[in-house]
């Protein structure tokens, strides 16, 4: 019972840095990679917890189609914040 | 039969490679963060994906929940997403097109 | 061990409520429009995990997802499974919230495609300073 | 029995916003018309049979699916809700006859999608028993809102659809994070449970069985984002950066749905729950009285400060924003009140401010369309001397003082409730905003009547005779419904007393829980 | 240039505001979570209401309440808060239409061009793309049954056709036979199709041999209507199985609409 | 049939151990490992070898569990199917992405001198 939580606990406090860095950086394309990693460790939190159907819709969105629509606009707009 | 119990309890064993694939986790999750270049946290977030697959099977046999692994073939399927789209966005003048 | 469990639970949960500080942060504060839509990624995402968070349960052994395996064939199998089954409602709830928030953010990145192409930039300050063209009634 | 034609509203409007696209795609343009105004007028004929139903009969409750209340959703008819169904199914008859005839060329058949997918969302918060259905139902208002802000594309367009996007997004996540902690702490999901839940700690629900856990700071901090987000809703002034810049951009029809049924969802939120959910004879009946006395004053500094703003506008959009905010200023005021006579005319001050924004917005386009369109004998045209009649109306209408008016009814019943419960700040906040208002509302009427004197000197097309018949029948049903009401309530002292007795039934929510929860 | 640092002062002023009352409001959150207020997290037992979803979930015993779905969060998605989940489709429906007006101008056919990546990855994208659809396929068949259903397996389509987008090209997409303006009609004509399940137990309404409820799956109290509820002796679960199905296909051709939409906008490119 | 099922759990354990080996490897030579071309290769040891290797082992492992019923060759197969996929994708991404950072002509010495 403990072993897992104790997972969940490393990746959240991973998941909180990733989302300040995420906030600060100037490059978008990498602020997306840091979006599909706190994707991947949120996908790994759902499936400790026990929610494989989460899993399974979470999974696609967060690291497939959001960071491509992602990656789409940026081609089409700018990659850096001014 | 006993001798087997007693030196490789199963559930220890998955208890300490767990640790272990936290640790490489941690690694991965440095190198992200200190990556110079793009491609190297693209690579890290890769390696993490795969971990993520073997850390669902791990899961899996430790909880008794067999049926809850079947998410494990999607990672596997899409492990390489961002790879994809890393490199068609700078080697490739567009995306899907 | 039970103590330990609902210690390291609650740092987890702060840490999701943290997550969702810095996307508030990030929505309001931050003029990149592609800034904040990830801004309203993480935030939206931290909360579904939150809510996750609450319809966890502490079983006797390692609680089973909500789904039976088998078929069941007594009454008490069913007992059974609602005592070691985690909630299955906030699961469902956000799934829909899933869903939700993906039309939406893909609706809101088309959006930015077009500030930029009017714009161009992304920076949501700078057209305030466009002289608003006054068309008087309508 | 009598439920089911009422819960399928929200259905037909689903199914039509499917079908209009592909009756278009399949059938061409006229048959897609038709298609449009008839889903319309069977919406207002449910709409109306529910009105009459729910007159007659009390609280009904529909069970989707056929399961009990705690366990499924169901759908809630009480007064409240019917009378806004029915002016909301009204106006959107209007919206829909209008944008068929004038605008019709210059939109695509999605914007008849986008608004039967408003109108159904509207329809499911105005009628769900459930609070996570509330948010579904508030993201499909919210979504299809932004389509319809950014519709027209072009700076300003798609700059107002993002801020309000963005914004709105947050908020409404703060509603899906509001419902999780209820169902953390409370164990359900239903709005007449959470109700007796937070009378009575220590009742026992079928199915949903007791509270679990500590209700009383969740039920806090509940009450205070769901608060926020309906003020955001409504625009009341602090979070109202949205609405001007949303309104000054949306299509003419859009904008009269938004001010007449997707933004009054605020104040209908805050009704149900300040006066259903976390009555005064809830748990945190304290906490309450201080977040009353917080909308007091937000609200009385709205009114005032977004009536100057009225008086102040050039232009007829930016009018209608900022008097909807002040409108609605004043109809949380009469949510502060507390009294049968304050919620009465909160709710029927939504009715007005629904037909007046109708009135005006609508007889303006149809003068500006004369205007254009037709060469000669444009200042004896009966439908012009119409249209100039309903903007007249619908101008005083929003004013208030004349008691022929709803206007003035309204108004009147949210001074007699302020008067009723001794807070005399509101009532002078109403008589002040109603001054600095009219400022507005007359210099902005001579504006428009010498802007549309005479008709083009330009060669145009002229005008076809279906158009003139709808307008027509556009500005009559207005006028109709406007001036009817108001001598209805003049000259009626039954209809008096039923209007007031909307404002009891709002408060009565042990009838809502017992209709729920048998 | 004085207007601009006016403005941007403005905001800043606001911004700081902002940021100190938005921290304050959600540490008042935590505290709320971790105090007790939903009691001690995580708890021993289920609620109450969770407890009688679990329990009639797949329950013989009980007919009035049940609907023969193996997995819970698929029986509570189509079954039991079955109306959530139609607007829910609503809501992706009116982002479709919001992506097509906001970018009009891609609506009307391009010529497709472009190029795919090399031949390495064409060949082991095209490998993933079969594998996925066939279980993104057991995905929807086995919602009621395992982890998985609609949205699920229509999503994960999405996203293999997204990644083939990617990978191959445009014109690879087209060859298979998929357009943009098939993928809008199928999927409004499955969202008709989904409403039009939603309101098959009225026909029986219609009849006048029982009375029946929107969105009504098996048998309920005053009521005998009822879908079926096993194909032989595999649990079909009734409407969510269909409902599964429907579910697929319209998420798979909205994400893909947008995802080809999106990508295939001529806007300002930088350079 | 007994000494198959320990025979299996044998095999699996030590298949796991190996793979815990690999995955620290590959970890540490992504931390350590002075620029990106060389780190691709660590990267690769770690998802082989500490991704496939352990897969198999639990398998394996699985196998022997009699406790899970019909579940244990369910996970079996699916762990065996995941290890193949794994085969076949990471090698495609990994070359995607070194294509791509040589096409674009990454500085790999200046990298070299800020330092890993």
């Amino acid at each position: 019972m403990l072993i897992p939580i104790v997972v969940v606990l490393v990746a959240s406090t991973l998941s909180i840095i990733l989302a300040y860095l995420t906030m600060v950086e100037k490059d978008l394309l990498i602020a997306t990679i840091y979006i599909a990693f706190i994707g991947v460790l949120y996908t790994l939190i759902y499936y400790i917890l026990m929610a494989p159907d989460v899993v399974l819709a979470y999974m696609p969105v967060s690291s497939i189609l959001l960071p491509l629509m992602i990656v789409i606009v940026l081609k089409k707009t700018k990659r850096f914040e001014e | 039969m006993v001798l087997v119990e007693i030196v490789f309890n199963v559930t220890q064993v998955l208890e300490m490679v767990i640790f272990v694939y936290i640790a490489s986790m941690v690694m991965f999750f440095v190198r992200i963060l200190r990556g110079p270049t793009i491609f190297d946290r693209v690579i890290a977030v890769d390696a993490l994906s795969c971990d993520l697959a073997v850390f669902m099977a791990l899961i899996a046999l430790y909880t008794g929940n067999p049926h809850i692994a079947f998410p494990m073939i999607f990672i596997a399927l899409w492990a390489y997403v961002l790879d994809l789209y890393v490199s068609k966005y700078l080697e490739f003048r567009d995306i899907g097109e | 061990m039970e103590d330990l469990v609902s210690i390291a639970f609650s740092v987890a949960i702060t840490t999701f409520v943290i997550n969702m500080i810095v996307g508030t942060y990030g929505i309001f504060v931050k003029h990149n429009v592609i800034k904040k839509i990830l801004a309203l990624i993480i935030f939206s995402d931290s909360l579904n995990m939150l809510s996750i968070a609450i319809g966890f349960r502490i079983a006797e052994k390692y609680p089973s997802p909500p789904i039976l395996t088998t078929e069941p064939r007594d009454p008490r199998d069913l007992t059974q499974f609602a005592d070691i089954s985690v909630d299955p409602l906030p699961q469902a709830l956000v799934i829909t919230a899933i869903v939700i928030g993906f039309s939406v953010f893909a609706f809101l990145l088309s959006l930015a495609v077009l500030y930029y192409k009017y714009n161009g930039t992304l920076d949501i300050r700078t057209s305030l300073e466009v002289e608003e063209n006054e068309e008087g009634f309508q | 029995m009598d439920s089911l034609g009422s819960s399928l509203i929200p259905f037909i409007c689903l199914m039509l916003a499917v079908l209009v696209p592909l009756t278009y795609i399949a059938f061409g343009k006229k048959v897609g018309s038709v298609v449009v105004l008839l889903g319309s007028i069977t919406v207002l004929i449910l709409a109306l049979k529910l009105f009459v139903t729910v007159s007659r009969v009390g609280v009904i409750v529909y069970r989707f699916g056929g399961f009990p209340p705690p366990l499924g959703v169901v759908y809630v008819f009480d007064e409240v809700n019917s009378v806004l169904a029915l002016s909301t199914s009204f106006v959107f008859l209007l919206s829909i006859l209008y944008t068929l005839t004038f605008e019709g060329d210059r939109y695509e058949n999605a914007v008849y999608s986008l608004f039967y997918l408003l109108m159904s969302g509207v329809y499911g918060c105005l009628f769900t028993g459930d609070i996570f259905n509330f948010y579904v139902s508030i993201e499909l208002v919210a979504v299809s809102s932004y389509v319809l802000t950014g519709f027209n594309r072009g700076k300003r367009a798609v700059r107002a659809a993002i801020v309000y996007g963005i914004a709105g997004t947050a908020i409404t996540s703060f509603l899906l994070l509001a419902s999780f902690i209820i169902y953390g702490s409370y164990g359900t999901l239903n709005i007449a449970d959470i109700a007796l839940k937070s009378r009575n700690t220590s009742v026992e629900v079928l199915f949903s069985g007791s509270v679990f856990g500590d209700i009383v700071l969740p039920s806090k901090v509940t009450l205070a984002l769901i608060t926020w987000i309906f003020l955001f809703k409504s625009g009341i002034m602090p979070n109202h950066f949205w609405l001007p810049e949303a309104y000054s951009v949306a299509p003419l029809p859009a904008l009269v749905l938004f001010s007449a049924s997707a933004d009054t969802l605020g104040i209908y939120g805050l009704i149900r729950l300040y006066h259903l959910v976390f009555s005064s004879e809830s748990v945190i009946r304290d906490f309450r009285a201080t977040m009353l006395g917080i909308l007091l004053l937000l609200g009385t500094a709205s009114a005032i400060m977004s009536s100057m703003l009225v008086a102040k506008q050039k232009s007829i959009r930016k009018l209608i924003a900022y008097s909807s905010i002040s409108q609605f200023s004043l109809a949380l005021l009469g949510i502060v009140s507390g009294t049968e006579e304050g919620l009465a005319g909160s709710i029927l001050h939504l009715v007005v401010n629904g037909l007046g924004d109708a009135a005006v917005l609508y007889s303006v386009g149809i003068l500006k369309y004369y205007s254009a369109n037709l060469p000669q004998g444009y200042k004896h045209k009966p439908s012009v001397l119409l249209a100039k009649a309903v903007l007249i109306v619908g101008l005083i209408n929003l004013f208030g003082v004349i008691p022929i008016i709803p206007g003035f009814w309204s108004k009147a019943l949210l001074v007699l409730g302020f008067v009723k419960s001794g807070i005399a700040i509101a009532a002078v906040a109403v008589l002040v905003s109603a001054g600095l208002c009219a400022i507005g509302y007359f210099s902005a009427l001579v504006r428009v009547l010498q802007k549309y004197k005479n008709g083009s000197t330009i060669s145009s097309t002229g005008t076809k005779c279906l158009t003139n018949v709808v307008a027509v029948i556009i500005l009559s049903l207005t006028l109709i419904a406007c001036v009817g009401l108001g001598i209805s309530i003049t000259l009626y002292s039954s209809v008096r007393a039923k209007v007031i007795e909307l404002g009891y039934n709002a408060m009565n929510s042990w009838r809502y829980i017992a209709a729920v929860l048998p | 240039m004085s207007v601009r640092n006016r403005i941007r002062m403005r905001y800043k002023k606001r911004d700081i505001v902002v940021a100190l009352s938005l921290a304050i409001s959600m540490l008042a959150l935590a505290m709320v979570l971790n105090m007790g207020g939903l009691g001690i997290l995580p708890p021993r037992t289920l609620r109450s209401l969770a407890r009688s979803i679990v329990i009639n979930t797949y329950n013989p015993w009980n007919t009035t309440l049940t609907s023969y779905s193996l997995n819970a969060v698929s029986a509570i998605i189509w079954d039991y808060r079955g109306i959530d989940t139609i607007f829910e489709t609503s809501v992706l429906m009116a982002a479709v239409t919001g992506v097509a007006i906001v970018l009009r101008e891609s609506h009307k056919g391009r010529k497709p061009g472009g190029q795919g990546m090399s031949i390495i990855v064409k060949s082991s994208t095209k490998i993933v793309m079969l594998l996925t659809i066939i279980g993104s396929l057991a995905l929807a068949v086995h919602g009621h049954l395992t982890p998985g259903g609609g949205f699920q397996a229509g999503s994960a389509i999405g996203a293999t056709l997204s990644l083939v987008l990617v990978a191959l090209s445009l014109q690879f997409i087209h060859r298979i036979g998929i357009d943009k303006d098939t993928l809008l009609k199928i999927r409004y004509t499955v969202l008709a199709m989904i409403l039009a399940v939603a309101l098959v137990p009225l026909i029986s309404l219609v009849l006048g041999y029982s009375y029946a409820y929107i969105l009504q799956n098996q048998v309920r109290e005053g009521s005998y209507f009822s879908m079926p509820s096993k194909f032989f002796t595999t649990p079909l679960a009734g409407t969510v199985f269909v409902f599964n199905i429907l579910e697929t296909i319209t998420v798979a051709s909205a994400i893909t609409y947008i995802v080809l939409t999106v990508a295939t906008y001529e806007g300002k490119t930088e350079e | 049939m007994e000494i198959l099922a320990e025979a299996a759990r044998y095999c699996g354990i030590s298949f796991l151990v190996i793979g815990c080996f690999f995955e620290i490897v590959g970890a540490i030579g992504v931390l350590r490992l002075p620029n990106f071309f060389t780190r691709a290769h660590a990267v690769t040891v770690a998802s082989v070898g500490g991704a496939v290797l352990p897969l198999i082992g639990v398998a394996l492992i699985s196998l022997s569990y009699t406790e899970l019923g019909l579940g244990r060759i369910y996970l079996a197969c699916l762990c065996i199917v995941t290890a193949l996929l794994i085969l076949i994708v990471v090698p495609t991404g990994s070359h995607a992405l070194v294509r791509a950072a040589l096409r674009t002509k990454m500085e790999i010495a200046e990298e070299q001198s800020r330092g890993s």
